[in-house]
């Protein structure tokens, strides 16, 4: 073939800028039977960076179950699984990362997050419904962490807002192994009538490629191998322009699709996200076992004088390909012109399989496309348990002395940051927008109706890096039992997971284990639960000088409520309602947040986890709350019982008091109250209901005991008919409302 | 006879509260809504005209300075000259404040923050087409969420606004006292919403349309919506 | 026709509080800048247009100030004309 | 001591996309002003301070703006010192 463009010299150099080894380059060689052109290098660097080909992490996504009755679209075949919910309609949702754009620019790197999440629910034809963000921070006794959270929060704030979809939950966490690498995990969920799931897939020969949306310029370009590389000042220097985020024009973006997809004129369509034109060129050819072919000098750009390579590699925000029927042309224009939006035909289907780019008629760029995707390399990396695991594990907590004041220590647990409200960061997000969202901010997981068919779904974002760091099978699985968890006490069913996978550099065989074994604890829950991964997100090299980041899974579970009857949130709603848990304490104190702030440590080994029995516990709570038995169920969780009864008391309206009797701690006291045993939930239910309860659990063999009553202001609990804690709810509720915001000041 | 009025709901690029308003409006009041693009310039027969809240143009320079210069702008000061009823709603009473449909000007939230929560408002005049159904005094559970809800004016215009009633609500605490502390955004004299000396056209920051349902936090912003039915009736009834 | 570059200054007027400036002297003064007095936030924007001559470049952009740019109920405006060097004469 | 006040421009950088200015761009066009053929737009600052003298003073808005006001990643700056002749000399 005749490539056009000048061949430059290819050196070690080169390739290291372009995050190449010499055996990939070598396997390019061999794809194209010839050297590449620099823009052919580009595409292929970008393409087969971790963050795109998923080279490393791939074995290990294979692990995970993804296949169910309700799945329409399954995880990996395009940008966003899609799921049954009945009545002819579906829900589409996924999670990504923008983590390293974060740390380096925390307003725009968490707003474009947002504004490519947004994307990958559109581009499936749903229409986007509720937002969530999962976020983690240093140590906030650092000025520039400070800095970063306001950046994040007030950057997704940002976006969302103007756009327009409600933020309605999330999680926040801050542990100083973030310190100079925060998570910034965002999750959408968009609603689609069966017959309008999209494809992002190129066919039929001669069809057009348009390109609609943002302009083109140089911002971002390297950005996907950017985000595969480890933070270093060395990075900071060739970091890529800034990408800046405009929420309006991706309203209009989404407007104008949406209105699309009424027509029956497209064919495919994917957004630009990472490695922008390469990617989506690339990977709805290859879905579509078709070719491409596109005249770069035919895309729209705001800046002169760009090459080729660097139209191909941009990342400019807000913008799509898609391909439409040949002969509908005008009218998919029109649509685009009355949201005063830039089309533009750049290229067409072709049957050759090749994505072929042009420059003003020459050939600059022509490769197989499956050599881009399917055919990317895949690496298994080494893995080796961590040293000093095995002794972390085995720390021995009666060198811990309990504390005298147990009271003093609640305190100090309620109102430390990873328990305390985030009312601080949901306030500046509007999660009420489009008058859906039921349960706000606040309960254990959010719940958004459905307004077309009628229904409700229930959302939770988790993860445990503490657990993760000591035991990261067991990280894995409880992220996905708690985050079910959390969904079945708002009354849904659950249905199916996206996760998030947030780990260091992947070449240190200690963070490859880490991942491995945090995937094989996930996969294995989302089999028990019955909860397939429709989708998801790998970031890698998140590390700081001092070492990498503790792994952190993230799950964003889904799940349906079919009955708005069965909407149940965390908080008590009468004085008299009977307290029961469910589960059983055993002494766990092993990264527990009570010895993280207490103690200041990080030690133990994590909660036993045993998912039959969590899927028992949960089944249960399912059932009660639909025999309209519950009035409240919150799941114990991050801090322990003392903190779950004392989150129940502060419901949004009303400041519950609650009188609490334990028997005789077969336990140290601590570990007791602030133990963070798995498989518990607290439920409220009047005393007839309660009765019923408690008998239900009996039949059932689920461990059940009533342990206290509601009451008007007092928190009290006893144990043994000894008080260790009595506090006026107000105070304590004072305490942890305000902790964040002050902190922050 | 159908006393029903008919509504028309402006539609800006941007705008993101049109639907909610329209479900509002049909769905559960069931008042017939026309949904009208901004480059249109007429609004047809209509009663009233709503202008919802949102981002109209990205809210970017300044929130609803661009969206006032819309072609249906024009129609919309008709409507508002003719006596029909004209309701902005966030970013709607920032752009009727834009368009000097309305006086003042609205500045960023003291806090510099968004700001997403329920609050009290205390209803200052219930002479309007729009709070008739309410008591005066009445205190009504309303979520805001806006980034530049700052209301100002100058002193002496401010005397003018208070002396002809033109201030229909104020932000309170449980009790209907307006303190500071119950102030989500800084603006002058706790003031949430005003309307021009004839009191066809109400502009405000909170969003009657979120809270017309219990099940989502409250269902206090329905009186609004029936006092606009009682109006249209007693207009038919005369 | 020539091109002019202007750059416009749009203040608050004195009368008008400004919460964001007075939170960055609150910070600039938490970082040890004590001697800052007093710190207020406009915006400046930098506009590029075409026009006969200078005075109707002057003029237009008056009026656009007057018009979209700043609001007066809040704002005062300041138009500063750069005549763009290379620029000129493009017809 | 002297009083200084300063006027301090903070552009985006000539590489940074400027949503805000583009979509102003548009809007005057749609009003008619079709010879504007570019807006960006960004901070307008007014800062007093006082300081041993004008180099001091410049100095430490450089900081300020490297520190806080200005954002590096995406931001350029410019000071501008005038010395405010009232109120100079005061201690
Ligand atoms: N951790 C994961 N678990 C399951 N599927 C994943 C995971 N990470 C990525 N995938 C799937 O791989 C596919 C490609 O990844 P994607 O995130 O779309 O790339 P991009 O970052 O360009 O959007 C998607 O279908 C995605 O859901
Ligand atoms: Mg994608």
């Amino acid at each position: 073939m005749a490539v056009a463009e000048e061949l430059v010299q290819i050196t070690p150099e080169l390739l290291k800028e372009h995050g190449l080894t010499q055996e990939e380059y070598d396997k390019i060689k061999g794809f194209l039977k010839r050297d590449p052109t620099i823009t052919e290098l580009g595409i292929y660097s970008v393409m087969w960076s971790e963050h795109c080909s998923y080279k490393n992490s791939r074995p290990l996504l294979k692990l995970f179950p993804t296949s169910g009755d309700r799945l329409l679209v399954k995880a990996g075949e395009e940008n966003a699984g899609v799921i049954d919910i009945g009545e002819g309609w579906a829900i589409s949702f996924k999670v990504e990362s923008h983590n390293h754009p974060s740390a380096i620019e925390p307003f725009q790197g968490a707003a474009t997050g947002v504004g490519g999440i947004l994307r990958d629910i559109f581009t499936m034809g749903a229409r986007p419904l509720a937002l969530m963000d999962s976020l983690r921070f240093g140590d906030m006794n650092k000025k520039q962490v400070k800095g970063l959270l306001t950046g994040v929060v007030s950057g997704i704030a940002h976006y969302g807002n103007c756009i327009g979809i409600p933020t309605v939950g999330g999680e926040l966490f801050f542990d100083e192994s973030y310190d100079a690498n925060p998570l910034v995990n965002v999750f959408c969920l968009g609603i689609v009538p069966h017959e309008r799931v999209m494809r992002g897939a190129a066919g039929g020969v001669g069809n057009p490629v348009f390109y609609v949306g943002a302009t083109t310029g140089r911002d971002g370009i390297h950005g996907a191998t950017f985000a595969s590389e480890d933070l270093t000042e060395e990075s900071e220097k060739k970091r890529p322009n800034v990408q800046i985020g405009d929420p309006f024009l991706e309203k209009l973006l989404m407007e104008a699709c949406l209105e699309l997809y009424e027509t029956d004129a497209l064919i495919g369509i994917q957004d630009m996200g990472a490695a922008g034109l390469t990617c989506s060129t690339c990977e709805t050819a290859a879905r579509g076992g078709a070719g491409i072919e596109i005249d770069v000098d035919l895309v729209p750009r705001r800046e002169t004088g760009m090459t080729p390579y660097e139209v191909m590699l941009s990342e400019s925000q807000e913008r799509m390909l898609f391909i439409c029927k040949q002969g509908r042309e005008e009218e998919v224009i029109a649509i685009f012109k009355k949201w005063d939006l830039e089309v533009a035909q750049i290229g067409f289907v072709t049957d050759d399989k090749m994505v072929r780019v042009k420059d003003k008629g020459e050939i600059v760029a022509e490769v197989p496309a499956l050599s881009l995707t399917d055919d990317a390399p895949l690496y298994h990396r080494e893995d080796k348990e961590p040293e000093n695991l095995k002794e972390l594990q085995s720390f021995d907590f009666n060198t811990l002395k309990e504390p005298v004041d147990v009271a003093a220590s609640f305190k100090q647990v309620l109102s430390s940051l990873n328990i305390a409200s985030k009312r601080w960061v949901y306030q500046q997000y509007d999660h009420m927008v489009r008058t859906n969202t039921v349960l706000l901010p606040g309960s254990d997981a959010s719940v958004v109706y459905l307004k077309e068919p009628k229904k409700y779904v229930a959302m939770s974002m988790d993860g445990n890096s503490r657990y993760s760091l000591l035991n990261p099978e067991r990280g894995g699985k409880i992220s996905v039992a708690e985050s079910g968890r959390n969904v079945v006490c708002s009354g849904a069913t659950p249905l199916a997971v996206t996760d998030n996978l947030n780990f260091g550099n992947p070449y240190r065989p200690e963070v490859f284990w880490q991942m491995k074994q945090a995937v094989i604890g996930m996969a294995e829950a989302c089999r028990v639960f019955d909860t397939p991964v429709v989708g998801g997100n790998v970031s890698l090299y998140n590390e700081n000088p001092s070492g990498p980041v503790d792994p952190t899974p993230v799950i964003g579970m889904v799940g349906l409520i079919e009955n708005k009857d069965f909407i149940t949130s965390s908080w008590f709603q009468n004085e008299g309602d009977v307290v029961i848990a469910l589960g059983e304490n055993k002494e766990e104190l092993g990264g527990s947040e009570y010895i993280k702030e207490v103690f200041n440590k990080k030690v133990g080994n994590a909660p036993e986890i045993d998912l039959a029995f969590e899927k028992q516990i949960q089944d249960f709570t399912l059932d009660v709350i639909h025999n309209n038995w519950v009035e409240s169920a919150h799941d114990c969780a991050d801090g322990g019982l003392a903190i779950t009864l004392a989150e129940s008391c502060f419901h949004p309206k009303t400041k519950w008091g609650v009188s609490i009797e334990l028997p005789a701690a077969q336990t140290r006291t601590d570990a007791l109250l602030f133990g963070e045993s798995q498989s518990r939930i607290v439920l409220s239910a009047s005393p007839e209901k309660a009765e019923k309860i408690l008998a239900l659990a009996k039949e059932k063999g689920v461990p059940a005991q009533k342990i206290g009553t509601v009451t008007q202001e007092n928190f009290e609990i006893k144990v043994d008919s000894k008080e260790v804690i009595t506090e006026k709810t107000e105070n304590l509720f004072q305490l942890w409302n305000k902790s964040l915001e002050e902190k922050i000041k | 006879m159908s006393a029903k009025p008919k509504f028309a709901v402006l539609v800006f690029p941007g705008s993101n509260c049109d639907h909610d308003c329209e479900y509002a409006l049909s769905e559960v009041f069931d008042i017939p809504v026309k949904m009208v693009w901004h480059k249109e310039t007429s609004l047809g027969d209509v009663d009233g005209v709503l202008i919802p809240g949102g981002f109209s143009y990205g809210d970017y320079l300044r929130t609803g300075a661009v969206a006032r210069f819309s072609p249906i702008m024009e129609a919309v000061q008709e409507a508002a000259v003719k006596g029909k009823m004209v309701w902005g709603i966030c970013n709607g009473f920032q752009i009727l404040l834009e368009s000097g449909l309305l006086p003042g000007a609205m500045l960023r939230n003291d806090s510099l923050k968004f700001v997403c929560k329920h609050v009290n408002l205390r209803t200052e005049n219930n002479q309007t087409p729009f709070t008739s159904e309410l008591k005066k005094g009445e205190v009504l559970n309303i979520p805001v969420a806006h980034g530049e809800g700052n209301y100002f004016l100058e002193e002496d215009k401010l005397k003018e606004l208070n002396s002809n009633n033109q201030v229909v609500f104020r932000y309170c605490d449980d009790n209907g006292e307006t303190r500071a502390a119950s102030n989500p955004n800084g603006s002058v004299e706790n003031i949430a919403g005003i309307c021009n000396k004839e009191g066809n056209v109400l502009g405000m920051m909170p969003h009657p349309e979120r809270a017309c349902d219990v099940l989502l936090g409250s269902a206090d912003g329905r009186k609004m919506f029936e006092s606009i039915l009682k109006t249209s009736l007693e207009k038919v009834c005369n | 026709m020539k091109t002019y570059q202007s750059k416009i200054e749009i203040t608050l007027k004195k009368s008008v509080l400004d919460p964001q400036g007075t939170q960055l002297q609150h910070a600039l003064s938490n970082m040890g800048y004590e001697s800052v007095a007093d710190v207020r936030v406009g915006k400046f924007l930098e506009v590029t247009l075409s026009a006969a001559n200078e005075a109707e470049a002057q003029t237009k952009l008056n009026e656009m100030c007057d018009k979209l740019l700043a609001n007066p109920v809040i704002e005062e405006y300041k138009v500063e004309l750069i005549e763009s060097g290379a620029a000129a004469n493009v017809s």
